[in-house]
């Protein structure tokens, strides 16, 4: 192998895990992204210059085809998409290069002989269907994203298909490692059978899940590059697959815990999507309406104020609204901020990427941590769209699905101004006692319009 | 079972390569902040682009009349690279979000 | 200059073993409490008393008849061994120090 | 190469790193290092019953009686030895196997020959070479640390003439190298270099930094090792060694960052050990003196008392005494805490360690971050042998060779006592404010003899 080429792979695995360090702290995550993607640019420059002498001029074309066809797509889709479809589109991204490691699976599948070794079959194997599951699994994740594929799919006794399904793939590439096969037909066979399995994977998993599931996804992806790493003896792809595989499952299970869930109930589903309210029927007291003008009156008079914003925000797209709200208060010489909780909206980030679009003052948003001490202080707290992120059931009943999840402390505050469009549950399908607070008064109505007239009577005064 | 431990003795030194990358993937990624997840995700699925230098290679190893071959390494290439430039460069938009204001 | 790109050439798969092993170390110890700073220190003092394993080896291959080879393997291997078998014992002597008593 | 073989040395490796990670986290430490211990016996065990057949019976013997001889002295020495000794016994410990190291190399040197390749004769030299440095100079550590080597041999010099002797045997190794040699002398002249380097870099260092040398040398015995891995081709060794030299190496400059200096000012020289106080002209006002009576109707009458311990407790060896006052004013009703300094005294983790020893409740062990709010509530604040750790220099004077140091805030006290035997300054070598502060009263006196006072003072109460 020719020492320059492997000197630019050693070099681009390095380049990939600082990237992935540096992308993990707030201040240095850019760069990391950008380190990354260098040693990437130099690993394809070096596989297409470094790896055989005496090729065809005209696979050199299709490649820099192949090349600019690609880049252009993937950038102008990068920088056109918005902010708020970010997670569906790495989705997307994500299948793709499943999709690629299917392919190259398939080809090799064809260069496949009685004299191939048993690993060499094993490699190619668990590229096509590894490939294929990524790849239908998250086109499926990016369709219930953008919306296009709403209901939660629910065969009957899915979770037992699903591993009767998974065991049979399993066993028929086993029995296709020690058999061998010449059939090319076959290779089509186990694409398919991996294309229904990432199908009825994902499938029943609920919408706001996703993103756990994508992450698992990308973990998958991170692994069949390593296995074609394997197969060509290749260094940057396997080490590079395995940072993504390992690295992956562990983001996977952070989100989860940072959502209070298990890796298990995410996927075999409790609660996500279609859950159903519970507790409904429990008594939990009255509730107190109250109106634009009043909620504004409260506001204009107080000193501190903490905005909290939920998944409701998201969907009203009321995220300028806000800013001009936040605004305005503090122009009145009031002390605006916003409590940012981690799992607010419905994927980690949601909200910082959120507020980020309408140019709210990055030192404005406050962590959960920071700004728990300081709901003590706040005169009023306005909860736009937040549910979830504020039920004190996750402190004080053992029995709620979310118990023992972190969440914002509002209820410490003197006065609760909730805005939503009605008594619904959250993500998590359940009732929450603080709507029922004295200290609580409930602004019905889509976040945006109830926002707009806020800030109208605002301006009045 | 048995063709774990041939594989180890055949690919001893790969076998140490494959655990201590599983460990740095694990060390490098814990006790990160939940508001970099979003990003962080990305990033590591820009990365699993990688496959595309398998693409390459597929496309390289090509007879240029073996039109199947080549026409699924051109998909391949191509579906590759859009995940790596599309990759960064949502991720990089993503990060932006993030950068403090003056 | 040569010499390294030579020996990258001719083992490369251990250099990666070398470069993903240093990470490992690096992730693994870095933010830990001050507090834990000397037992880990005595740790992997007891750690790097894996050379005895060489020492270990240099006895084995030894002719029974060259004895300047067998003194030193011999004093090797007890150096070792103390410093393997003391590592250990100390740090977990330090430990139990900071247990929490009820 | 034995299969068996392989992967028992595999199962080491994951051991040591699975050890290393379990030993940086307080609840996990015990078990890591109990993970790691077994990994490493399994390695041996294998290396001796594995690596090669037909071995005459008497080297078996001769292996088993080292192995016994050499358990028994280090478990002896473990366990006997005190509790405020075990840095120094490290340092000796870590000689052990750099010497071990460097003995290897010079059986090893015994066989090169005119066929030996160079990266054979490069990895057999430097054995010998580091594993002669860090055997002389963790053996001078050790004695700067017992005392039995108490100055700070500075020659004239020193940086350069010590940067020249190892630029010298680079020098020596580099041309042996590419010559080759055959005349076994030169490795016993190897050897002598490597001895006199490590003296020579750790003699001019100052007794309070030996914890940083003995990190530092720690490190060289890994990659020691690691290079006798290579030689040998012994995956374990390998890996053992690269993870314990580059996890030294962080842990080193971690202590350093912990005293607030660079690893280049220890290694270098500025103020450690032989410094001289710094603006002892500078009049800071006048002090306070007390009596072990007055302090003890001080702490008689208050609510919250916070202790902090400093070298001068171990010095004092007043561990013990401490313990009784802390239970006595308990019993009386006073809340009694320690604030424990990360770098309080000299080795991390030492005050921890010497009020282990004399069974203080754990739970009382407040570290600084935790306890540095609690000073305001404090009534008085008992220093026991505490100087640098609390000195406000750290935050007020940017030319003080500490600024910037995280220091434990007792100024925020009601009243501070300090006991310590003179006006004379602690291991920085500056003068400290805090004793000429209104609020405070200095206890002259050997901190045993004053709190022996000061108990039975109270006692009497
Ligand atoms: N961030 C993540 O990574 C992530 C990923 C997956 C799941 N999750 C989960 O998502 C939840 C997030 O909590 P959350 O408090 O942000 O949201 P939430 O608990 O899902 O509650 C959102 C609330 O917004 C209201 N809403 C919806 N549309 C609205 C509109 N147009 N105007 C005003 N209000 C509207 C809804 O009530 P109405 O229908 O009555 O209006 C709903 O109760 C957590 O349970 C978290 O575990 C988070
Ligand atoms: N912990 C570590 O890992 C480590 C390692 C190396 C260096 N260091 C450095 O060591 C320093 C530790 O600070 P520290 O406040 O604990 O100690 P310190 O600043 O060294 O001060 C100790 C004080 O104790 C007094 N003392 C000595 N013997 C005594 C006795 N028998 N009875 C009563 N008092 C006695 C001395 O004053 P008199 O002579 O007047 O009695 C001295 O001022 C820091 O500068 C730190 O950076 C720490």
């Amino acid at each position: 192998m020719d020492i320059l080429l492997s000197i630019i792979y050693l070099v681009a695995t390095v380049t990939f895990i600082v990237g992935l360090k540096l992308l993990g702290h707030p201040e240095t995550a850019k760069k990391g992204n950008i380190t990354a993607a260098l040693g990437m640019g130099l690993a394809i420059f070096g596989a297409i210059f470094l790896s055989k002498e005496n090729v065809p001029n005209i696979i050199y074309i299709l490649i820099a085809l192949a090349l600019v066809v690609g880049g252009v797509i993937g950038w102008l889709i990068a920088i056109k998409v918005e902010m708020t479809k970010m997670p569906e589109l790495v989705s997307l991204f994500n299948g793709f290069g499943g999709a690629s490691a299917a392919l190259i699976g398939l080809v090799e599948f064809g260069n496949i002989n009685a004299a191939s070794e048993a690993t060499i079959v094993a490699t190619i194997i668990s590229g096509v269907v590894i490939g294929a599951i990524t790849f239908s699994g998250s086109l499926v994740a990016w369709g219930k994203l953008n919306g296009s594929l709403k209901s939660v799919v629910k065969l009957p006794q899915y979770n037992l298909i699903n591993n009767l399904f998974i065991i049979g793939i399993i066993a028929f590439a086993s029995y296709l490692v020690i058999q061998g096969t010449g059939n090319p037909l076959v290779a089509y066979a186990l694409l398919a059978l991996g294309l229904v399995y990432g199908v009825l994977f994902v499938l029943p998993i609920g919408g706001a899940d996703m993103p756990v599931v994508i992450s698992l996804l990308n973990s998958l992806t991170g692994i069949a590059a390593a296995i074609t790493g394997v197969l060509y003896d290749n260094m940057v792809m396997l080490v590079g697959g395995i940072l993504v595989g390992s690295a992956g499952i562990i983001l996977t299970v952070a989100m989860c815990k940072a959502m209070n869930r298990t890796l298990g109930s995410v996927i075999f589903g409790n609660f996500g999507g279609a859950a159903v309210a519970d507790g409904v029927n429990k008594t939990l007291g009255t509730i107190t309406n109250t109106t634009p003008s009043d909620s504004a009156i409260m506001m204009n008079y107080a000193t501190n104020v903490i905005i909290v914003p939920g998944y409701g925000l998201a969907v009203a797209q009321a995220q300028h609204v806000i800013h001009e709200l936040e605004e305005l208060l503090t122009e009145k010489g009031v002390n605006v901020k916003y409590a940012i909780h981690p799992v607010a909206g419905r994927m980690p980030g949601h909200m910082n990427v959120l507020l980020a679009e309408s140019n709210v003052d990055y030192s404005l948003l406050v962590e959960m941590d920071d700004i728990n001490p300081q709901f003590n202080n706040a005169d009023v707290v306005l909860v736009v769209g937040a549910n979830d992120v504020v039920n004190p059931a996750a402190h004080n009943d053992p029995a709620s699905p979310i118990y023992g999840m972190p969440i914002l402390d509002v209820e410490n505050a003197k006065h609760i101004i909730v805005n939503k469009r009605s008594m619904n549950a959250g993500y998590a399908g359940i009732e929450n006692e603080l709507f029922y607070n004295s200290k609580t008064s409930m602004l019905f109505g889509d976040a945006k319009a109830a926002l707009t007239e806020l800030v109208s009577e605002l301006k009045g005064m | 079972m048995n063709e774990l431990i041939e594989f180890i003795s055949e690919n001893l030194q790969i076998t140490y390569i494959l655990i201590l990358a599983t460990f740095v993937g694990i060390e490098v990624i814990k006790s990160i902040p939940a508001v970099l997840h979003t990003p962080l995700m990305s990033g590591a699925n820009a990365l699993s682009g990688v496959v595309i230098v398998g693409a390459i290679l597929v496309m390289l190893n090509a007879n240029p009349e073996d039109y199947v071959s080549l026409a699924l390494g051109f998909v391949a290439v191509v579906l590759g690279i859009i995940n790596v430039v599309g990759g960064f460069a949502v991720t990089n938009r993503m990060l932006q979000m993030f950068k403090k204001k003056k």
